[in-house]
Parts: structure tokens; sequence; C-alpha cells
């Protein structure tokens, strides 16, 4: 199919370009390039087909190399050097905690695509389309209690505060809620030995196993538990890094029926008009080597809701503090990709993404087995709050 | 003698008004750098002893140096200097099991506690502004202080770059005096030392104080300069490395370690910003490192300052 | 005035010292004995380099062993190295410095000693040569200097005339043989080179396997068919 | 050129401060000693070291029976007959002295080894004694001694010795001279540097002096026994 | 009581292959001096490369023999272009060298392969045995057994061979080696291919048993000196026995909660601890020789 994109006038945009940024981590440890790499395609696209009124998207990507100290040149080489009107399509662990202040100083807005620490979801100019690990942690763990009998769930995770600690902590906090057990174990993320975390749940004596893990280390633990024959000893469920199209290759049949993901954006094969267009896009305008991941349907996402944003204003008044403006008025975007609206709001934290939908491994491929749900959790108190006074939701 | 002058004038003076706002954040991490290489090419160059611990000690400087900020209203500069000492004096507890150790076993010896510096560090990571002794909290970093004279980014270049030379200085001062004499007795002997009366277990601590004193004062600044750190920056690797790119810059020279600030933050930055593949731009680093190491054995400043010694004769 | 009694050193199975007992009066005394016969540990063990398994040290009732090798050096213990060490990169005076660093007395006494202990090695015009330039015999002289510039009380030299030609061994014999008239120190001196040795050496001990085989004025020790037979041979000694 | 000579011909060595040895020529017929005589910082141990191949040859060639060693690396100038020991007791010092011995016969068959090592053995019995012992440990005439007998080991066709004597007793000096009497009748060529000039005098065949890099005389011992003059020339003019 | 030897068990997995890491590095230090920080980058390339055979389709045997030749040809390219060029350097400096070849291998790694999600399987994945309930592996008894027979086999090798002595002095001093007629490059390929040989078994092990991850196995390179160090880069023995302390005690920590965050602290810990007790009696009299 043919790509739709901006006013899909099927005319190259020539006038002055309105420079965005994007910054992505790509060096070991992980290629979170995703995010950018879609909304460069999306991007491309917008400019084959009449721009911003017009106005073609100069599109700037940095690579941090998950370096906080280059994470912090970049964004000011970005924000400062290069005048963005705003960063779409970021994709980086380090670099949203290190220049979250500077967004604000700088009344920059970061509509993200690839998040997975607190300081991504609790800022005033970060909004995230994708989900993190805190909720779709809870999504797994939710779907783990009512429908596979979890009482007791490990969730092993990596000790770092901001990622592996804040979103197990949450789990734990909902596993209480609803009166069943948890327990939190944390590793080092250099740790080399997974057999002693597999042996530790295993000692915990819990029942269920939540891998709160880049798809990497979770892989490992697959393995080890493969070879200790604990696909069913345990329940085995995780947030979204394991839904990945490379993944399904790596797991083997040992793992059918028996891994179960939660999903934050729509499943890859969906017939849905957001995720056929991204695949056309994709097709079209991304490189050969772009990974097509959830974070590449996130970029997409934050680049068509950047693109629309745009559309509606002035295409003379687009500066700045406009853009910021305007993409805090965002409210009640939806998308198939999406569970919920997608909203922005002048707010000092922004979750717009937490319900998400419960995928199995089977047959060499993920089939969805549950459709959107949404979460139950406190954290979420302040986001239903945003929701109720932009009137999302009553 | 003019040449530094004129180098330390121009990079106060001239640079921070031409380059681009990245620019001036990349070379106040190199001058900061500069500082942690010239302790490890002094313990070098001086004694010979190696220090692959460095990037762990700035991150310990670091760490203290934030924890100040947000526990007390001190001045920079006062936080900067109890950051310095007490770094210092970790250099120096940590140099005692290596005390006795020379060459490839000190270094490992300083490898192994970087490694646990790294676990440590990334166990309790950084304060930033939460409660309790560890100072963090799962919330948005609070307000890291600057100097008042140096609150913009430029004046906080030109800041440090002014604490480097001070720091570079006081260093260098060592070698004309009776530690630079004690140390060159021990470097070619220890046994040769002690019998011409030298303390020899006093002057090596002394050495590996005085380095973790820059190495504390280089992670003061870094946490001013960033604002926030992260545990992932100070991995035992980048130790290795920053020794390295001294022994590439040139030991016992101050041009040494600004040619190895200058490699470890500006380089890297280059590469970045004109395209290159980060895998790619560590292929490239790397082979520099491995030509660097094998062509030059006084290291890039040696040969600068050899090229010089050449031209000045000819001129004559 | 240096007094060791029942020294005895191991290195495994090795005895290099076997109860050593002995008074040590002169101002010049040789030691000589085969390779490996404890020379260099005797004087290892005086400069608190090796400790000896059992024994006593007693030098002008000072129990050396209690003390620490930079300590002993800063009480007055000088000692050079059988293997020349001088630091290549300082000068020459700075070499010698390192001793005067050590010492107590003020800057000007300091430079004074250096200048007559320069003089008296004949370094004066080296004094600010890095010590990286200097040919075998200077680096022994500049060795000697340092020894002798903070003014010891005791002098230990190990084979200082190794390596040196004949004329530069004249030199030395010069340089040696007045300490004790210059700077008031006793001297120890090792050396294989039997001819310096009779010729500054009032007294000389004989060690062969840790032991003492003779200790007595030079020429009769020379004499004794048991160092002969140890250490001499026939041609040389004679 | 007969087979077996050394021949050195307007050999020039430079080091990046200085010229340390100017258009030597010289040459070691098998069955003969030729001894080099020179002040400190002659250039002796440099000649050495350029024929074995561990510093570079700047001008000049230097070749043993037509063969030429510039540019050979150190192991192969040794497999071609020519085996150098350095000035300052060289030893492989983490290894016990019989591997040190082993070591060094590397280029032999089993039986030859063994045969070699005795036979090394027999030239110095004290080391047989510390055969288990690490060398470094040894006292400085002991590794001297094990220096010159991983030297002996290898069976040159020309042997170079640098201070042959430096640390040893005399008795062990006089057991050598013999050894090297023994060689010279096997049809071995030996460069003998030794600071004892007239012992070095004594059994070599022919002599060269050297002083700041270049040879000032060259002839037979018996001319500079009878002309005392020309060596102490050599001497003094430092 | 039981849960003790779960973690024994696990435990010596991970230790055997810390031993294995140390084992190389000291084959390779006491043969040549050098001390190759690069020995996990080679490590992680072999690695990459058997799965990159097998994911071709190749047979099990042609993966591993390519695995191994890769680890052999990347050593001996290092030791033949670069380490001779640098032989006369301090140990140290030999040592960083190597981190630029580790830089390089690293870099071209993830440069050839983008880090998708792998895994290394090989056949005697599929088989195993229960002991105390837990299921061992062939793959984990290969690596075990591989350890203890590589650290006997190479400690015959370095004292009873004439190659082994040859190695030994060289790693001494190596300019009076060729002095005294060593072939000192035929003998120094030899041994970096052998390093090179165990590095890329190293690998596939890791990359099988532990994560095939290059970064990872790059930076195992750390505690794999914590192993050697227990050795004090000499004992193959000592070595081995310490890297599977160090996996042991890494295991058992799992036990005490509030330690657990901290288990990756072990190896270096135990290394300190080593060198504490190993220099427990030495005076800071003559310098401690490298
Ligand atoms: N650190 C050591 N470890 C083991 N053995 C040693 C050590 N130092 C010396 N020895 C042994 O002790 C003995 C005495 O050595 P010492 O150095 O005192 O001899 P020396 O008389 O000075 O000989 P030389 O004239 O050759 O210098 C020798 O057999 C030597 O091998
Ligand atoms: N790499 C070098 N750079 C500068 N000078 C050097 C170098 N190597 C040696 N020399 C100097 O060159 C001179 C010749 O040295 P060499 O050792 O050959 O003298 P020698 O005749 O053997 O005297 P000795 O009796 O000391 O052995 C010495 O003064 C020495 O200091
Ligand atoms: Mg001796
Ligand atoms: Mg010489």
């Amino acid at each position: 199919a043919e790509p739709e994109c901006g006013l899909n006038t099927g005319e190259k945009a020539t006038g002055e370009p309105i420079v965005v940024g994007g910054i992505n981590g790509n060096a070991p440890p992980g290629d979170f390039s995703g995010g950018t790499d879609a909304a460069a395609a999306y991007f491309h696209c917008v400019n084959d087909n009449g721009g911003i009124n017009g106005r073609p998207i100069k599109y700037i990507v940095e690579n941090d190399q998950w370096n906080p100290e280059l994470a912090a040149q970049v964004a000011t080489k970005l924000v400062k050097d290069d005048g963005v009107v705003a960063l779409v399509g970021n994709g980086s662990v380090v670099s949203m905690a290190v220049n979250a202040k500077l967004y604000k100083d700088e009344d920059v807005m970061a509509m993200a695509s690839a998040c997975a620490i607190s300081d991504c979801y609790e800022n005033s100019n970060i909004v995230s389309s994708n989900q993190g690990p805190l909720p779709s942690g809870i999504g797994a763990l939710k779907f783990a209690v009512e429908e596979l009998g979890t009482e007791h769930a490990a969730c092993i995770g990596f000790n770092i505060p901001n990622n592996g600690g804040w979103a197990c902590d949450w789990a734990g906090k909902y596993m209480e809620s609803v009166g069943k057990k948890s327990t939190a174990l944390l590793m080092d993320p250099s740790a080399v030995d997974l057999n002693s975390v597999y042996l530790q749940a295993l000692a915990e004596g819990v029942d269920t196993i939540m891998l709160m893990l880049p798809a990497g280390p979770a892989l490992g633990i697959l393995k080890v538990a493969e070879e200790q024959d604990g696909g069913d000893t345990f329940k085995w469920i995780s947030p979204t890094p394991l839904y990945d199209p490379t993944i399904p290759a790596a797991l083997g049949d040992y793992w059918d029926n028996k891994l179960y993901v939660n999903i934050e954006l729509g499943p890859f094969n969906s017939d849905g008009p957001d995720n056929q267009n991204w695949i056309a896009v994709m097709d079209k305008y991304g490189e050969k080597e772009d990974r097509r991941d959830t974070f590449s349907q996130s970029g997409y996402l934050s680049a068509k809701f950047f693109v629309e944003t745009l559309l509606k204003m002035d295409s003379a008044e687009i500066n700045r503090t406009n853009v910021t403006k305007a993409i805090k008025g965002i409210s009640g975007l939806t998308s198939d990709l999406l569970c919920g609206p997608y909203y922005v709001g002048d707010f000092d934290r922004h979750m717009p993404n937490h319900a998400g939908r419960m995928v199995v491994y089977s047959e060499n491929e993920f089939k969805v087995v549950r459709d959107c749900y949404d979460i139950d959790s406190s954290y979420l108190e302040p986001i239903r709050e945003q929701e109720r006074q932009l009137r999302l939701i009553q | 003698m003019y040449a530094t002058f004129g180098f330390v004038a121009i990079c106060i003076l001239v640079l921070p008004l031409i380059i681009d706002s990245i620019w001036v954040k990349v070379l106040t991490s190199a001058a900061i750098f500069t500082l942690a290489a010239y302790g490890v090419s002094l313990l070098y160059s001086h004694l010979g002893l190696v220090n692959l611990s460095q990037v762990a000690l700035v991150g310990a400087g670091g760490w203290i140096m934030l924890r100040l900020n947000y526990a007390a209203d001190f001045p920079f500069e006062v936080n900067l200097l109890i950051s310095a000492v007490i770094t210092a004096f970790i250099g120096m507890v940590l140099a005692l099991p290596a005390i006795r150790m020379k060459g490839l076993y000190l270094a490992l010896i300083t490898l192994m506690i970087a490694g646990g510096f790294q676990i440590i560090l990334s166990a309790i990571q950084f304060p930033n502004g939460g409660s309790g002794f560890f100072g963090v909290a799962l919330q948005s970093p609070g307000e890291m202080r600057r100097p008042v004279i140096a609150e913009s980014d430029t004046a906080y270049l030109r800041y440090s770059i002014v604490i480097v030379v001070f720091g570079i200085m006081l260093a260098a001062a060592h070698k004309f005096s009776r530690p630079g004499r004690a140390w060159a007795m021990i470097r070619k002997s220890e046994a040769n030392a002690m019998a011409a009366g030298v303390n020899v277990t006093f002057y090596k601590l002394w050495c590996f104080t005085l380095s973790g004193f820059l190495a504390g004062t280089a992670g003061g600044l870094l946490a001013g300069a960033l604002k926030i750190l992260d545990a992932k920056s100070f991995p035992a690797g980048e130790s290795i490395l920053l020794f390295a790119l001294a022994i590439v810059g040139g030991v016992g020279h101050w041009m040494g370690a600004v040619i190895a600030g200058f490699l470890y933050r500006v380089l890297p930055a280059i590469f970045n910003n004109i395209g290159i593949d980060a895998d790619l731009s560590l292929v490239i680093f790397g082979a520099a490192l491995l030509h660097a190491i094998m062509t030059a054995p006084n290291g890039i400043a040696g040969q600068i300052s050899t090229l010089f010694q050449a031209w000045g004769r000819q001129n004559k | 005035m240096i007094k060791i009694s029942d020294l005895t050193v191991h290195f495994g199975g090795v005895v290099a010292l076997d109860n050593i007992t002995v008074d040590i009066q002169d101002d010049i005394v040789g030691v000589i004995g085969p390779n490996g016969a404890g020379k260099t540990t005797l004087i290892n063990v005086l400069s608190g380099f090796v400790l000896p398994d059992s024994g006593a040290i007693d030098v002008e009732g000072v129990d050396l062993l209690s003390l620490a090798p930079h300590r002993r050096a800063r009480w007055g213990l000088a000692r050079s190295f059988q293997k020349v060490q001088t630091a290549d990169n300082l000068s020459v005076a700075d070499n010698i410095w390192v001793s005067l660093d050590t010492s107590a007395s003020i800057g000007m006494r300091k430079s004074a000693a250096l200048n007559r202990v320069l003089e008296y090695v004949g370094l004066v015009d080296m004094a600010n040569v890095p010590a990286a330039m200097l040919n075998p015999c200077q680096r022994r002289m500049t060795e000697l200097a340092r020894c002798l510039v903070a003014s010891p009380r005791i002098v230990l030299l190990d084979e200082p005339g190794g390596g040196l030609s004949e004329c530069e061994v004249d030199r030395l014999r010069y340089v040696i043989g007045n300490i004790k008239a210059n700077f008031g120190a006793q001297v120890l001196l090792i050396d294989h080179d039997v001819e310096l040795i009779r010729s500054v050496c009032s007294k000389t001990m004989v060690l062969d396997f840790g032991e003492i085989i003779a200790y007595g004025p030079t020429e009769t020790v020379l004499q004794d068919e048991n160092v002969k037979a140890a250490y001499l041979g026939t041609e040389i000694g004679t | 050129m007969k087979a077996g000579v050394l021949d050195i011909s307007d050999l020039t060595v430079l080091t990046p401060e200085r010229t340390v040895l100017e258009e030597i020529s010289m040459t070691v017929e098998p069955g003969k000693i030729v001894s080099v005589l020179g002040p400190n910082g002659a250039g002796k141990s440099e000649l050495v070291l350029a024929i074995a191949g561990q510093m570079a040859i700047a001008e000049g060639s230097v070749s043993i029976g037509g063969t030429s060693l510039a540019d050979k690396r150190p192991e192969k100038i040794r497999a071609l007959g020519v085996a150098a020991v350095p000035e300052g007791h060289q030893v492989l010092s983490k290894l016990t002295v019989h591997d040190n011995l082993q070591a060094a016969g590397s280029m032999h068959s089993r039986k030859e080894l063994a045969d070699a090592v005795e036979g090394a053995y027999a030239v110095f019995p004290e080391i047989r004694r510390l055969e288990n012992q690490r060398a470094g440990m040894l006292s400085g005439g002991q590794q001297q001694m094990v220096a010159l007998a991983q030297a002996m080991v290898c069976q040159p066709k020309i042997l170079l010795v640098d201070e042959m004597s430096l640390g040893l007793a005399p008795i062990i000096i006089e057991r050598l001279m013999n050894v090297l009497v023994k060689l010279r009748e096997r049809g071995i060529g030996i460069l003998l540097i030794e600071q004892f000039t007239h012992l070095a005098l004594g059994i070599s065949d022919y002599s060269y002096v050297l002083n700041r890099g270049r040879i000032v005389f060259s002839g037979y011992p018996k001319e500079l026994n009878e002309n005392p003059g020309i060596l102490h020339e050599a001497y003094l003019t430092v | 009581m039981k849960i003790y030897a779960l973690f024994l068990i696990s435990g010596l997995a991970v230790g055997s292959l810390y031993a294995l890491g140390g084992i190389g590095l000291v084959v390779l230090r006491r043969a040549t001096g050098f001390l190759n920080f690069a020995y996990g980058a080679i490590a992680a390339a072999s690695a990459m490369i058997c799965w990159q055979f097998i994911d071709w389709g190749f047979a099990g045997p042609v993966s591993w023999l390519m695995s191994i030749l890769t680890g052999v040809a990347l050593s001996v390219f290092f030791g033949r272009f670069f380490a001779s060029g640098l032989a006369w350097r301090e140990p140290v400096v030999k040592a960083v060298a190597t981190l630029g070849f580790a830089l390089i291998i690293l870099g071209l790694i993830s440069f050839i392969w983008d880090d998708a999600a792998r895994k290394l399987v090989l056949p005697t994945d599929k088989i195993g045995f229960r002991l105390m309930e837990v299921r061992i592996t062939v793959t984990r008894v290969i690596a075990f057994g591989a350890s203890l027979l590589i650290a006997l086999g190479m400690i015959l090798y370095l004292e009873k061979t004439k190659t082994g002595l040859l190695m030994r002095a060289l790693a001494n001093n190596r300019a009076h080696s060729a002095l005294i007629g060593i072939p000192i490059l035929r003998v120094e390929t030899i041994a970096w291919a052998l390093s090179g040989a165990l590095a890329g078994f190293t690998g596939m092990m890791f990359g099988d048993l532990v994560r095939l991850d290059p970064t990872i196995i790059t930076f195992m390179v750390i505690p794999a000196i914590a192993a050697a160090i227990c050795g004090r880069l000499e004992s193959l023995f000592l070595t081995f026995i310490g890297g599977l302390s160090i996996g042991v005690a890494e295991a058992m920590l799992t036990l005490v909660k509030t330690a657990a965050p901290f288990r990756s602290l072990v190896p270096f810990v135990v290394a300190v601890l080593v060198i504490l007790w190993m220099q427990r009696k030495q005076r800071l009299v003559f310098q401690t020789e490298d």
C-alpha cells in the first residue's frame, strides 16, 4: 500500500525548513534507534507530500551512545546551536535523566518514543508514546493474576533505581493491592551469572517470574530456565522488550504457550490503518537496516502526532514557543496502535499510554490473548486526574 | 614557557567566545579530564606506578560533590575542596594495599578497585537531592549549584580551565622539590631510595594522594558541569582508557595531559559530530590508540617537543 | 665499633650467613670471599634489606636491627649497591640532594656539604648534568658522593670497583682511602679487586659459605693458605 | 673469506644523541683470542651488542664466514654461531639455573643439549649445586657464571665476552682463563673485553684499544706490554 | 541444605568460565609477558562467528571449528603485527595497548552484528542429567572438565616441554632470550595461537552458558583477570581454583538477601583479598618484580 503522510499531496515541500531534533542511544549495550528511524522515515514521507503546509522538516538525529556526557552535549547542540522547535522520536535511556532540566529551561518539548526510566514520565517537557516498564509490567502482572492464577511473582530487574527499582517497586505495590505477594530480585546490569538469579527465584518459592529486563538478559534467563526445564515450574511473563520481531527465532519450540508478553502498542501484524501505514512508510522511506520493533511503531506515532499538530498551526508562526504550546495543547488523539487516547497537556508528568495488550509466544510467533486493557495502579492517580481535567475520562 | 601561557590564555579568553555551545560543553569535559589524566600521568612518570582506577575516583569526587551540594549550603569552592580532599583520602586508602606492588600487579589491583566502584556506584547511584545518606530519590534531580561567578556554560568553562591550571601547577611544583627527588630515586630503585634515607611508603602514598586530589577536583568540576552524574559513566574500562590516553598524550608533561583530555572527550565528539557510526568510531579510536602507543614511546607531547627542539635548532 | 653476634641468615635451604660473630673496629675493613659467600648478604643485613633469622648487631650502642632501612640511613648508615643505582632523570647534584633531603641540617650547610663532596669525588663540573649522560665510573662516583654527603657514621660499599678500568680504580682508591680522614666514617668494603683491598684496608675479613674463615690484618689474611685455596687461587693472589 | 672468521669493517653505531662507534674494523679468527681494551664509555659494550644484533648498525658490515650479520635478529646470529655475553650479569631471572642453561640450548637436539649442559656445569661446578635456584636470587658472581655458562651451552664458533671477570672471585677468573685457552685450542674465536688489563693481555693473541668509539691502537699484546704509554694515554684522554 | 548444593553447582559452572578465561590470560602472560585485555573481545568475536555459522546452517563441528579458528586468527594477528613492536615496553603499557585492539574488535563486532537478541545453542545443551534436582547439561560439564583439563595440560606443557620452557624464558626476558638463540617469533606465535584458541573456546562456552552479548563477553575479561590474580598471574592451578571460588562465592551470595545486588563485587573483593594475603609477609624492601 502507498503510505499516507501529512497533507498527502504528493508534492515535495520546498519552503524554509523546520528544524526538529531527535536523540537516540545506539551503542553497546543496546540499540534504541528504532524511534528516530521511524520518525525520520515519516518526516521524509511528509516532506515528499507537501510538508508542513509547504515547509519541509529538517530532522537532525544525534546518537548519545549511552554516554550521559555525550547526551548532554548533543542535546545542547540540538537545543541551543541548531535551535530545534521540538524533539521527536527520542529513544535513549541516559539522555532523559540528563536533559530533562535543559528541556524545561529552554522551553522545548520532547515527544519521545523509547523510554525506560522514571525521568521520562515524570517531567513537564517530556512525553512518550511508549509505556515503559512500569505500566507494561503491571499490565503483564494483572494478566497473570487474572488468567494464570499467579499468587507470588518475582520481578527480576536491573538494580538501577530509576529503572528496575522503580518498575519493580510499583509492580510490588500493585500485587499488594490485589492481595498477592511479590519479590523484587534486582541484579547488577553487568552480572554474568544469570543461573543464580533463576535459582534465587526458585529459592524464593515464587510461582511466576516477570522479566523486567531488556531482551538480551531476559533471553539469557529464559535459556537457563530451559536448561533447568523450568518452563512449567513457573509462569513466565514479561513487559514489552521481549515483543520484538527477532525474538521468536531465538526462543524455539520449548517456549510454546509458556511465555506471555505485554505489548505497549499494536501487534506488528495488525490490520489497523496506523499499523499498516507504519509498515508502508517504513517500506518506502525507511532504511533497510531500520529495526521494525515497538520503538519503531512508537516513533512513527510520535512523528505522526507531531506533524498533525504542526499542520494545525500557522506555518509562519512555527517557532519553539508556539510549538511547545501547541504540543502541550494536544489532547484526545487516537490511533489503532494505542489502546487509549493520546494527550499531552500542561502537566508536570506525562504518561498517556498505559493500557496494553497481552500476547503469548506460540508456534514461532506471538498471538494476542487479551486485547486492550488498562492497569490499576496508584501510580496512575495523578495521570487519571489529568485525564479527568482534559475530559478524556469521567 | 611563553607557549604555555599563550595556550592557557587562548583557552580562557578566546575559545569560549568563538565556539558553539556544544563545544563549550565538550571542552569543559576535556579540561576536567585533563586534570584527572595529569594525576595518572604524575603517578606513572614519577614512580612508574599505574593507576587504573582514576575515572572511578573522578566518580567518587563527583559523588561527594553532589552529596555536599544537596546537603550543605557551602559555596561551590568549599564543596569542591572538600570533595577533592576526601577523594584524595580515598585514593590514599586504596593505595595502601597496593603500596608494595609494582607494575602489572599494582595496575590490576587498582583495576579491581575500579571494577568494584563501578558496581557500588550503580547500586547506590549518584545523589539527586533525595533524603538519607545516599540522597537518591525516585524524582527528577534537584538543583546542582555552580559557582556564582560561573553560572553560564561559557563562564563555567573558563572557571574550570583556571582550576585545572592551578591543579596542574600544584602537582608540577612537586617535581622540583624534595618529593620530586624522592620519587625519582624510588622509581630507579626502592632499595636505593631507602638506603638514601627516603621513606618510600610515605612518598608513594603522597603521590597517590595527590593524584586522588586531582581526580576529586575533576569529579567535583564534572558534577558542576553536568549537574547530574550517571553511574554508567565511570566503569572500569574507562579508567583503563584514560590511562592509555595519558600514555598516548605523553606522561610527565602538562601537554600530554591536555592531549589525553582532548582525545578522551573532544575526539569522540568530533567523530559523533561528523556522523561517523558509533561502532566505527570505536574502531578508529582503538586503532589510533594502538598506533600511538606503538609509534610514540614518549607520547604525542614527546613528539611535539622533539619537533619544536628540531625547529629551534634549525632557527639557531 | 660494629659488633655482630651470632648472626644467621637462611634463604630456603641456602645458609647465606652462618652464626657470624665479629667486632669490626678499624677504619676501613675489607670483606672478600668466593662468589655466593654471603658478603652482599652481610651488607644487606646491616642496612636492613634482609632480616636475619637470629643474631644481634650493635653499632655504637645502637641496636641496628630494630630500625627500618630508611631510619638506619638517617641514623648515619650509608651504602652503595653491587649494581650502580643513579636516578637517570635527575642531575648529579639532585641525586646527591636526595640524601641531604633526609638530613636535618639547614639549607646553607647542605649546599656547602654538596660542594665539598662533589669536589672530593671530582664531579664539580658535572653537577648539573643529568645522570643519564654519565659513564659507569662517574655514576659510581655520584653514588659514593650520595653516601658521603650527609655525614654518615658507617659506609658500606659493595664492589665499587666492578667494571672500572685500572686508571679509574686509582681514583677510587684515593676516594675510599680518605673517607675516614675527610668524613669521619668507618668503611666496610667488598670487592674482588684484591689490589684495591690490599691498598686501602687495614684489616680484612674473608667469608666462605657464610662463615668467617679469616679475619685480621690484610697482608696476613692474603697470605693465608685457606684463603688462597678458597678464594685467591695461585696466580692472582700472590 | 676464511670459514668461521668474524669480520667487522667500518662499523658505525649511532644512538639518538651521539655516535658510539665510528668506523671500527676488526677480525676475530677461529682459534684466536682478541682482546678489546679501553676506558669506561669507550664503546666496548656497544660493540658487543651491535655484533649480537641488539643494537642497530648504522653503517659498515659485520659478517661471519662471509654471511652478513647486519639486520639479522639476535637469535639468527646466535644460530650462525656467534654467542655474546653482554655486560652486567644477564640471566633469565625467574627461571631456575638449570632452565637457564636448557633454554640457552634451544638449537640443540635433546642428546646434544644434555652434553652441552654437562660441559657447562663442568666449567662451573659451583652453579650445579644451585641447579634449582631461581637465577635472579643468585649472588652477582653466581649470575655471571650462569651467563657465561649459557654461552658455552650453545657451543659457538665465536664467543664475545663483555667484562668477563665482573664480580668474580680471583680463583674463578683464573679458572676461566684456562677455559678460554681450552676453547681456543678447540678452534673457537674469542673476543674478550676485560677490566684487568694484564690478564687480558696475558692470554690474547691480538689486541685493540678503543677510545671514544674509535680504534686508537691495534697490534700484538706484546707491544702494549712493552709500551704501557699507549694504554695510559687512551685511558687518560676520556 | 539442598539449596546450597544448587547454588554450589551453579557457581561451579560460572566459575569454570572465569577459570577458563583466567587460564587463557595466564598462559599468554607466562609465554609472552602480555596481559591481554583484548582476550574478552576475541572471545566475543569467536562466539559471534559460531552463532553466525550455525545461523547460516553449517553443521555444528564446522561452526565450532570456525569459532576456535577465529580466536586463533585474531590472537595471532595481534601477536605477529603488534605485539613484537611493543615487546620492549613495560608490561602495563603492553597491556593497555591490547585495549586498543579490544576496542577495534568490539567496534567491528557491533558494526557487523546489530544487537538483535540472539541465542547460541550447542547440541550439548539438549543432553543432560539431574544432580540434586538441578539439571546439568553436557555443555556445563564440558566447560568444567575443559577448564580442569586445560589447566592441567597447560601446567604440564609449560613445565615439561621444550617449547614450554622457551615460552617461560621469553616471558621473563625477551631480549636476553633472543640473545641466547631462542627463536622468539616462532615461540611467540605458538603462544598467541594457543591463547587465541582458548579465547575462542571460552567465548563459545560463554555465549552458550551465559549470554551471547559481545559487550558482556568482552568485559568478562575483568573478572577473568580477578581469577588470574588469584594465581598471581603465574600459577595455572591457583587460577583455576580462584575462578571456581569466585563463581561459587558469587552464586552463594545470592542467598544473602541484602548482599545479593552486590554479588558482582565478588571477583574484585576476592582478587584484592588474595593480593593482600599474598603480600602479608613481604616487607617493603626489594621491589616485587612483575
Ligand atoms: N634473596 C635471595 N633468595 C635466595 N637466595 C639468596 C638470596 N640472596 C642471596 N642468596 C644466596 O645466598 C648466598 C649468598 O649470596 P651473597 O649475595 O651474599 O653472595 P656474595 O658473597 O655477595 O657473592 P658475590 O661475590 O658473587 O656477589 C648465595 O648462594 C645466593 O645464591
Ligand atoms: N642509549 C644510549 N644513549 C646514550 N648514550 C649511551 C647509550 N648507551 C650507551 N651510551 C653511552 O655510550 C658510551 C659507551 O658505552 P659502552 O657501555 O659501550 O662503554 P664501554 O666501553 O663498554 O665501557 P664500560 O667499561 O663502562 O663497559 C657510554 O658513555 C654510555 O654511557
Ligand atoms: Mg655480592
Ligand atoms: Mg661496557
